[in-house]
C-alpha cells in the first residue's frame, strides 16, 4: 500500500484521479483504518489530506464558517463562535466516539463515510450546510443531503474530494438541536436520531425549520413534513405531537443487531420533540 | 502443626492492612509484559482461518499456494494435529475445538492456520487457502436445539445415561434436590411461576488470547502465554501434540484478565504445532474478532422457576428446569445451573433439573461463578414475586427462608457457618434501603451463592542471604493475588510486607497447581504459604539452636525473631530471621519452606446486592444511579482487592443485564464480534460501587479466607431486573434489558391496560 | 512492499522507522520500537488500551498510521514519569488499587493526564465521560475515577507549591 | 455402615435412587467400592466427582478418613471461574 501526504488540494485530487486499484482518503482514519484491520478493505494508496494547510482551518466569512475536512470534532468543540452559533452541528460532532476518536475524527469524513447513523449529518443536513467539493473539474458545492446516496456511497466522482463543509449565517432568533439514542452513555453508534433547526419570528412563533433524522432509512433523511408541523406553532403539544407523528411516517429503519424497526420508530418521535424543545429554547423561544 | 487447616481465631498484624501491590510500578510504567508483549528472535506471526459457516462439512482445503508463497513457513490443517487422545472424548473434544476436522461447527471455529514472516504476508496466505465447504443445517437457539427435529451438532452425542440410540442435542440431564415438591404446592397458599431467558455473553477481559510459542524437532519447547492456569496449559497441548510433560515449559505472563475465559486452551497448540512445523518461534495472537468468535463465552440460557408459599411466608416447594447451552461441544453448565439455584435458601421440598445443550456456537466456557447468574435472575425475580403475593417486604421474606448453618444446601450437603443471613441482615439495615427514590426510579436487591474452590497447590518460600524472601507460587495473579500472598508470609514469618517478594512460577520451576478458577488463588496459594512458612520457620527455629548450641525444643518464634525460652537461656538474646540467614552458610545451607497441598474445604460465599435505576419511559433506557454489595468474604487479606472483586464482579453483572449479548443472524454467524456493538459498560454509565465487606470464617482455612473472586457476579441481573421491574411497573423477564426490550415490555404493559380498561368500561 | 520512512519524535527522543504504508502506530510502537506499554485490546478504537498523544492530542494509537506521525511528537505511557519520580496520576494508580489486571492501566494513564492537561479539576462526571473511550473490565471504575481524582488534587497542590516558589524567587 | 446421598448424574445412573449404603473409611476406598456394586456408576465418576463429608467438600483428597455416621453426598466436580 502506498501512503502519500500531498501539500495541495489539487495534487491530492490528481492523486485520486490517476489512482488505479483501491485509492482512500484518510482525514481522521477512524472509519478507514477500522475496515483495514478487519481486511473489509485493502487498499493500493491511502492519501493523507490533512498536510494540506487549509484542511485545518476554521474560517468565519461573511456568509457564515467555512470548516476544513481535515479539522478534527473535538476542535470544533473548542471553537467559540462555532459553539455559540451552531451549538447542535457542534454537539453532534462532539458526539462520534470517545475523546481518542474525537481527536482525530471529521465531520467530512463522517459524512463520506456515507453511513446513515453518521453523528453529524442529521446536524449539518438542518442546518442546510454544504460540501465544497473539489475535482479534476474544478470546484463545485453541493448541499450535504445529495452527499450520501445510499449506504456506503457517495456522489462523489473520481477523483472528487470533499475540501470543505460550509456552515451558512446564522439568523438571529433561530437555534439547532441534535439528539441520538445509543444504549450506554458513550461509545455506541445511534440507533437513531433527530436534528433539529428552527427560526422564530415575532411572539416566539416558529417561521422556518429543518428537522432531519439519522439511521431510520438507507441515508439521513430530511422530513419536509415535520418542518411543516412546526412552522407557525410555539412548539404546543400539539405541534410536537404532529412532529413526532410526521417523522415516524418519514422512517424506513431496518432490523439489526443496533434496535428494531419499531424501536427506531417510536424513539425518532421521541428524539425530535426533545431536540425541538432545546433547539427552541435555544432560539429564545421559551 | 504446620500444615493443620482448621481456623483459629488471631490477632494479625499486617492482614486486613492496604500496601501498595508489588507489581504496580511495573504495571502503571508499560513495563509489565503480558501474552503480546514478548518477542523471540526470528519469531513469525501465526494467523489463523476460520468457518465463516454456522455449520459446514469441510469437502477439501487445499493449501498448496499459500504454501508457496515467499515468506510462508508453514500451514497447518487438522491433518497436522492428528489424533493421540487415545479415546478420550473429553480430550478429542478439545482437540476438534482447536482445530476443526471433518466439520466446521459454529462461526470462527479454526479450519487452518499460517506462519509466515511478517503479518502482511501471513494475511496474504490465509486468503491463498481455499476451503470447499457443505453447508449443513444449523441452530443457535437453546429452545430450539431441544427439539425434536433440530439439526444435530454432534452425531456422536447421547443424553448420558438415556437411550443409546438417539441423536440429540441434550448432551446432559442433572436433577438436584430434595422432599416431595408435589406435596410441598399442595400446601402452598400462593404460587409463582414464570419463564426467563439470558442471551450469551462474553468475559470481555481487555487483553485478547496471545502466545509465544517454540517447539524443536527434539520435542523441547516453550510456551509464553496468557492465562489462567499455564499447569493445565502445559498438560493440554502435551497430550494433544504428543510431547513429554517436563519438556514442555509453559510460563504465564501477566494476564490481561481472565474471568474463566482463559481456563482454557484455544489456539496454544496449533501455535506450537506451526512451531513445530517451522522449526521456528511463533507467535499467535487473536484479534478481538476472534476472541469474540472463537473463545469461550457463556451460556445463553432458557429458566422456568416455580416457587409456593404459605401465608405465613414460608416457601414450601421450589422447582425450576433451566436450559443452557454449551456451545458445540458438551460441558457441565446447565448442571452447574441447577446446584446453584435455590442455594441461598432453606427449602424442605426443592428439585432443579438442569439441561446441557448443543448448539452451533463456540465452545462454552467457565465465566466467573458460571451458570450461577442465569439461575439467580430467574429464581430473586419469582422471591420479589412471590414477597409481594404474600404481602411481605421482600427483605424480610429473604431472611425468613434464608439457608443458615446446618441447612440441606438444595444441591445436597449441610451448610457449616454461611453468609447468606449475615449479609441480608446488612442489606436491611444499609441506608441505601432507605434513601428517597424519584420519578421513574426503581429499587431492587437480590442475593448471589458460589461454592469456590481449592485444588492441587504448592509453593516455594527461599530466604535471601538479607533476610528478605522469595515467594514463588504458582497460581496465576489476575487481581492482585501477590500482594495478598506478600501479606500472608510476612505475617507469618513476622517480617515486613516489604521484605517479601512474590514471583509466579513457571513450569520448570514448581510442582503442578491447578488452574486459577473458582475464586482459589488466594484461598489455596495462602495455605500452602502459611504451610511453607511455617516449614521455613521450623528450620529457622533449628539453626537459631545450633547457634546457641542449645535443643531446639526450647527455641520459639515471635515477631520475626527466636527466642530461647527458659531461665537457663536468659542470656541469649533473640536472633532476627535476618541474622538467621546472614549465618545461614555455616548453619546448614539456604533457608527455605515447601508445600504441597490439596486445597480442599474453600468455604462457600453469598452475597446481597442493592441497585436504584431510573428508566426513560419513551425509551426503554435504563441508568444505574446506586449500587451496593454486601458479601461474606470470610478473611479480607488486602480489603481493596476484595472491593476491587465486588465492584468488578458487579459491574460485569450490570453490563450482562442491561446491554451485553451475542447476537446471531438467521445465517448462523455472529454480527457483533467486536466491542462496538457487544457493549460493556464505560466509565460514564456507571455510579461508584458501594461495597460492604463481612467476615464469617471459613472454618477450614487457618486465616478464614473464603475465595471473594465470583460471587458478586451473581446478583446483579436479578437485582437490576427486580429494580427495573419497580421502576416501570412491569416483569422483565429477558436479559439484557436493553432499551429495545424495556420498551417493547412497557407498551405492551400499556396496550394490555388500555384493553382491560375497554373491556371494564364495556 | 513500499516502506515509509519516518523521522519523529516518541517521548521526547529523535527516533527513525520505515514501515509499511498500512502499519498502524500501534504495531510501529510495539514491534518496531520496543515500546510495549500501548495494548491492543481491539484494534478498532473501541477500547482506548492503545491510547497515546500525538502532538498532545489524545488518540488510539491503532487508527492511527505509523505514516503520519513524521515530524510530530508522540507521547506514549512510557514517557509518563520524570526520570525516577512517577507521574502523581502513576502514583495514585498504585495507592488507590486502581488496577486489577493492569492491562487496560496505560491507556487510562495516558487518557487520564490527556483530561488534567486540559481540565485540571475535573468533577466526577467530567473524569467518567473524558475516560470513557478506555474500557476497563476489572475493576468497576470505581477506584481508577477515585485515583485520577486524587492525581488533580495532588498537581494542585504542587501547582500552587511551585507557584509559591517562583513568587519567593 | 455409610448413607451416601446422591445427585445429579450418580441419583440418575440409580433410576433416581436418592442413597446407597456402603461400608468406607476414606473417599478412595468408598469411589472404588461404588465403581465395583455400581457399575453404572462408574461413567459419572470417572467424569469427575467431589464428596462432601459432613459439609466440607472434597475435590482432590482421596485419602481424607470419612468418620463413622458421617453426613456423605457424592457431587458432580466442579470448575469455576
Amino acid at each position: 500500500m502506498n501512503y502519500e501526504a500531498p501539500a495541495t488540494m489539487k495534487e491530492a485530487s490528481k492523486l485520486m484521479a490517476k489512482a488505479k486499484g483501491e485509492a482512500y482518503l484518510l482525514a481522521g482514519g477512524t472509519d478507514l483504518l477500522v475496515r483495514m484491520k478487519s481486511g473489509m478493505v485493502e487498499p493500493d494508496l491511502v492519501v493523507d489530506i490533512k498536510r494540506i494547510p487549509a484542511t485545518q482551518e476554521i474560517k468565519k466569512t461573511s456568509n457564515g464558517y467555512v470548516i476544513g475536512a481535515g479539522v478534527a470534532c473535538a476542535t470544533l468543540g473548542r471553537h467559540k463562535g462555532l459553539l455559540k452559533d451552531w451549538p447542535g452541528v457542534v454537539e453532534a460532532a462532539n458526539l462520534i466516539g470517545s475523546d481518542q476518536i474525537q481527536g482525530r475524527c471529521t465531520m467530512v469524513g463522517n459524512l463520506c463515510n456515507a453511513s446513515p447513523a453518521a453523528d453529524s449529518v442529521p446536524a449539518m443536513v438542518a442546518a442546510r450546510a454544504k460540501a465544497v467539493i473539489v475535482g479534476p473539474k474544478g470546484r463545485r458545492t453541493l448541499p450535504v443531503e445529495k452527499v450520501v446516496t445510499g449506504p456506503g456511497s457517495t456522489s462523489l466522482k473520481k477523483g472528487e474530494i470533499v475540501e470543505a463543509i460550509k456552515l451558512p449565517k446564522r439568523e438571529s432568533r433561530s437555534g439547532d438541536a441534535y439528539l441520538r439514542f445509543v444504549p450506554r452513555t458513550e461509545m455506541d453508534i445511534a440507533v437513531c436520531s433527530a436534528g433539529v433547526n428552527l427560526t422564530l419570528g415575532p411572539k416566539g412563533v416558529i417561521k422556518q425549520a429543518r428537522v432531519s433524522l439519522g439511521a431510520v432509512a438507507p441515508t439521513v433523511v430530511l422530513v419536509p413534513a415535520a418542518a411543516r408541523a412546526l412552522t407557525g406553532s410555539k412548539l404546543d403539544d400539539k405541534a410536537l405531537d404532529k412532529l413526532a407523528a410526521a417523522c415516524e411516517a418519514a422512517c424506513s429503519p431496518i432490523d439489526d443487531k443496533r434496535g428494531t424497526v419499531e424501536f427506531r420508530t417510536e424513539v425518532a418521535g421521541v428524539l425530535a420533540r426533545r431536540a425541538a424543545k432545546i433547539a427552541y429554547e435555544r432560539a429564545g423561544g421559551k | 502443626m504446620t500444615s493443620d487447616t482448621s481456623y483459629t481465631d488471631q490477632e494479625f498484624s499486617l492482614i486486613g492492612t492496604r500496601p501498595i501491590r508489588p507489581d504496580g510500578v511495573d504495571k502503571v510504567t508499560g513495563r509489565a509484559r503480558y501474552g503480546a508483549d514478548a518477542s523471540a528472535p526470528g519469531q513469525l506471526v501465526g494467523l489463523i482461518l476460520r468457518s465463516p459457516h454456522a455449520h459446514a462439512k469441510i469437502k477439501s482445503i487445499d493449501t498448496a499456494k499459500a504454501e508457496k508463497l515467499a515468506g510462508v513457513k508453514a500451514v497447518l490443517t487438522a491433518a497436522d494435529l492428528p489424533d493421540l487422545t487415545n479415546g478420550n472424548r473429553a480430550s478429542y473434544d478439545v482437540l476438534e475445538n482447536c482445530m476443526a476436522r471433518d466439520r466446521a461447527l459454529y462461526d470462527g471455529h479454526a479450519v487452518a492456520a499460517v506462519a509466515a514472516i511478517d503479518e502482511v504476508t501471513a494475511r496474504k496466505a490465509l486468503k491463498l487457502i481455499k476451503v470447499s465447504y457443505k453447508k449443513l443445517p444449523h441452530v443457535t437457539d437453546v429452545d430450539e436445539a431441544m427439539k425434536d427435529n433440530a439439526p444435530i451438532v454432534q452425531p456422536h452425542v447421547r443424553t448420558a445415561g438415556g437411550d443409546p440410540d438417539k441423536q440429540t442435542n441434550i448432551a446432559q440431564v442433572s436433577t438436584f434436590g430434595h422432599g416431595d415438591v408435589e406435596a410441598g404446592f399442595a400446601k402452598a397458599d400462593y404460587i409463582v411461576e414464570e419463564s426467563f431467558k439470558t442471551e450469551q455473553t462474553h468475559q470481555g477481559y481487555i487483553e485478547p488470547h496471545a502466545c509465544l510459542a517454540t517447539l524443536g524437532p527434539d520435542g523441547q519447547g516453550e510456551l509464553w502465554v496468557t492465562t489462567q492456569g499455564h499447569y493445565t496449559f502445559r498438560n493440554v497441548c502435551a497430550e494433544l501434540l504428543g510431547l513429554e510433560v517436563a519438556k514442555l515449559k509453559v510460563t504465564s505472563s501477566e494476564i490481561g484478565g481472565g474471568f474463566g475465559g482463559k481456563t482454557h486452551v484455544w489456539m496454544e497448540p496449533v501455535a506450537l504445532a506451526l512451531s513445530r512445523k517451522a522449526n521456528r518461534p511463533v507467535k499467535l495472537v487473536m484479534s478481538r474478532e476472534e476472541v469474540f468468535r472463537a473463545s469461550g463465552p457463556t451460556s445463553s440460557t432458557s429458566v422456568d422457576v416455580k416457587l409456593g408459599a404459605t401465608r405465613d411466608g414460608r416457601i414450601v416447594a421450589a422447582t425450576a428446569t433451566l436450559r443452557y447451552q454449551d456451545g458445540a461441544f458438551p460441558g457441565i453448565w446447565g448442571m452447574l445451573g441447577a446446584m446453584t439455584s435455590f442455594a441461598c435458601y432453606d427449602l424442605e421440598n426443592v428439585k432443579s433439573v438442569g439441561y446441557d445443550v448443543l448448539v452451533n456456537r463456540p465452545k462454552v466456557a467457565a465465566y466467573r461463578a458460571p451458570s450461577a447468574p442465569m439461575a439467580a435472575f430467574g429464581v430473586e425475580s419469582c422471591v420479589d414475586l412471590l414477597a409481594a403475593k404474600v404481602g411481605m417486604d421482600p427483605v424480610d421474606f429473604r431472611l425468613l427462608n434464608a439457608a443458615k448453618e446446618g441447612t440441606k444446601a438444595s444441591y445436597g450437603p449441610p451448610y457449616g457457618p454461611i453468609g447468606i443471613g449475615p449479609t441480608l441482615e446488612t442489606v436491611k439495615k444499609h441506608p441505601h434501603m432507605r434513601a428517597r427514590l424519584g420519578k421513574n426510579q426503581g429499587r431492587g436487591m437480590a442475593c448471589g451463592f458460589w461454592f469456590n474452590f481449592g485444588g492441587q497447590t504448592c509453593c516455594d518460600l527461599n530466604i535471601g542471604v538479607d533476610g528478605t524472601v522469595n515467594l514463588t507460587v504458582g497460581t496465576v495473579d489476575v487481581g492482585g493475588s501477590r500482594a495478598s500472598l506478600s501479606l500472608i508470609a510476612a505475617e507469618e514469618l513476622g517480617i515486613p510486607y516489604e521484605s517479601v517478594k512474590c514471583t509466579i512460577g513457571d513450569t520448570a520451576s514448581l510442582g503442578h497447581n491447578d488452574t486459577t478458577e473458582g475464586s482459589r488463588g488466594t484461598f489455596s496459594s495462602g495455605m500452602a504459604t502459611i504451610f511453607a512458612a511455617r516449614n521455613a520457620i521450623e528450620e529457622l527455629k533449628a539453626r537459631a539452636a545450633q547457634t546457641w548450641e542449645i535443643n531446639a525444643k526450647h527455641v520459639e518464634w515471635e515477631n520475626g525473631q527466636a527466642i530461647a525460652k527458659g531461665i537457663e537461656h536468659s542470656n541469649l538474646g533473640p536472633l532476627t530471621l535476618e541474622e538467621l540467614a546472614r549465618k545461614s552458610p555455616t548453619t546448614g545451607g539456604p533457608i527455605a519452606g515447601h508445600n504441597e497441598v490439596v486445597a480442599d474445604g474453600a468455604g462457600v460465599s453469598f452475597a446481597s446486592h442493592i441497585c436504584d435505576v431510573e428508566v426513560d419511559p419513551e425509551t426503554g433506557s435504563t441508568k444505574v444511579l446506586r449500587y451496593t454489595v454486601v458479601q461474606d468474604a470470610g478473611k479480607a487479606i488486602h480489603p481493596d482487592y476484595v472491593e476491587g472483586q465486588f465492584q468488578g464482579g458487579a459491574v460485569q453483572g450490570i453490563g450482562w443485564a442491561l446491554n451485553e449479548e451475542y447476537i446471531y443472524g438467521k445465517d448462523g454467524r455472529l454480527q457483533n464480534p467486536g466491542f462496538l456493538d457487544y457493549r460493556i459498560p464505560v466509565c460514564s454509565d456507571l455510579p461508584f460501587i458501594d461495597t460492604e465487606i463481612l467476615e464469617i470464617p471459613n472454618p477450614n482455612h487457618p486465616y478464614g479466607i473464603r475465595g471473594v473472586g465470583e460471587t458478586s457476579i451473581v446478583p446483579p441481573l436479578a437485582a437490576i431486573a427486580n429494580a427495573v421491574s419497580n421502576a416501570v411497573g412491569v416483569r422483565m423477564r429477558h436479559i439484557p434489558m436493553s432499551p429495545p426490550r424495556v420498551l417493547k415490555a412497557i407498551k405492551e404493559a400499556q396496550m394490555e391496560e388500555e384493553a382491560q380498561q375497554q373491556v371494564s368500561a364495556g | 512492499m513500499t516502506g515509509v520512512h519516518v523521522s519523529t519524535t516518541v517521548n521526547g527522543d529523535a527516533v527513525e522507522f520505515v514501515c509499511p504504508g498500512s502499519e498502524s502506530l500501534l504495531d510501529v510502537l510495539r514491534n518496531r520500537l520496543g515500546l510495549t506499554g500501548a495494548k491492543e485490546g481491539c484494534g478498532t478504537g473501541d477500547c482506548g488500551a492503545c491510547s497515546v498523544t500525538v502532538d498532545g492530542q489524545l488518540v488510539c494509537s491503532c487508527l492511527v498510521l505509523g505514516a503520519e506521525v513524521e515530524g510530530r511528537e508522540v507521547t506514549t505511557v512510557e514517557g509518563m514519569a520524570r526520570g525516577d519520580e512517577l507521574h502523581p496520576l502513576q502514583r495514585q494508580f498504585i495507592e488507590n488499587a486502581a488496577l486489577q489486571c493492569g492491562i487496560c492501566t496505560p491507556g487510562f494513564l495516558v487518557a487520564a493526564k490527556a483530561l488534567l492537561d486540559r481540565n485540571p479539576s475535573p468533577n466526577e462526571e467530567e473524569i467518567r465521560y473524558a475516560l470513557a473511550g478506555n474500557l476497563c473490565r476489572c475493576t468497576g471504575y470505581d477506584k481508577i475515577v477515585r485515583a485520577v481524582n486524587a492525581a488533580a488534587k495532588d498537581l494542585a497542590r504542587e501547582a500552587k507549591r511551585s507557584g509559591k516558589k517562583r513568587k519567593r524567587a | 455402615m455409610l448413607e451416601v446421598q446422591l445427585s445429579g448424574a450418580f441419583r440418575d445412573a440409580l433410576d433416581g435412587a436418592a442413597s446407597v449404603q456402603i461400608e468406607a473409611a476414606t473417599i478412595r476406598e468408598l469411589l472404588r467400592k461404588l465403581k465395583e456394586r455400581y457399575p453404572r456408576l462408574h461413567d459419572p465418576i470417572e467424569a469427575g466427582v467431589a464428596v462432601s463429608i459432613n459439609g466440607n467438600i472434597f475435590r482432590d483428597n482421596w485419602g481424607e478418613p470419612i468418620p463413622p455416621g458421617a453426613e456423605v453426598f457424592l457431587l458432580p466436580r466442579i470448575p469455576g471461574g
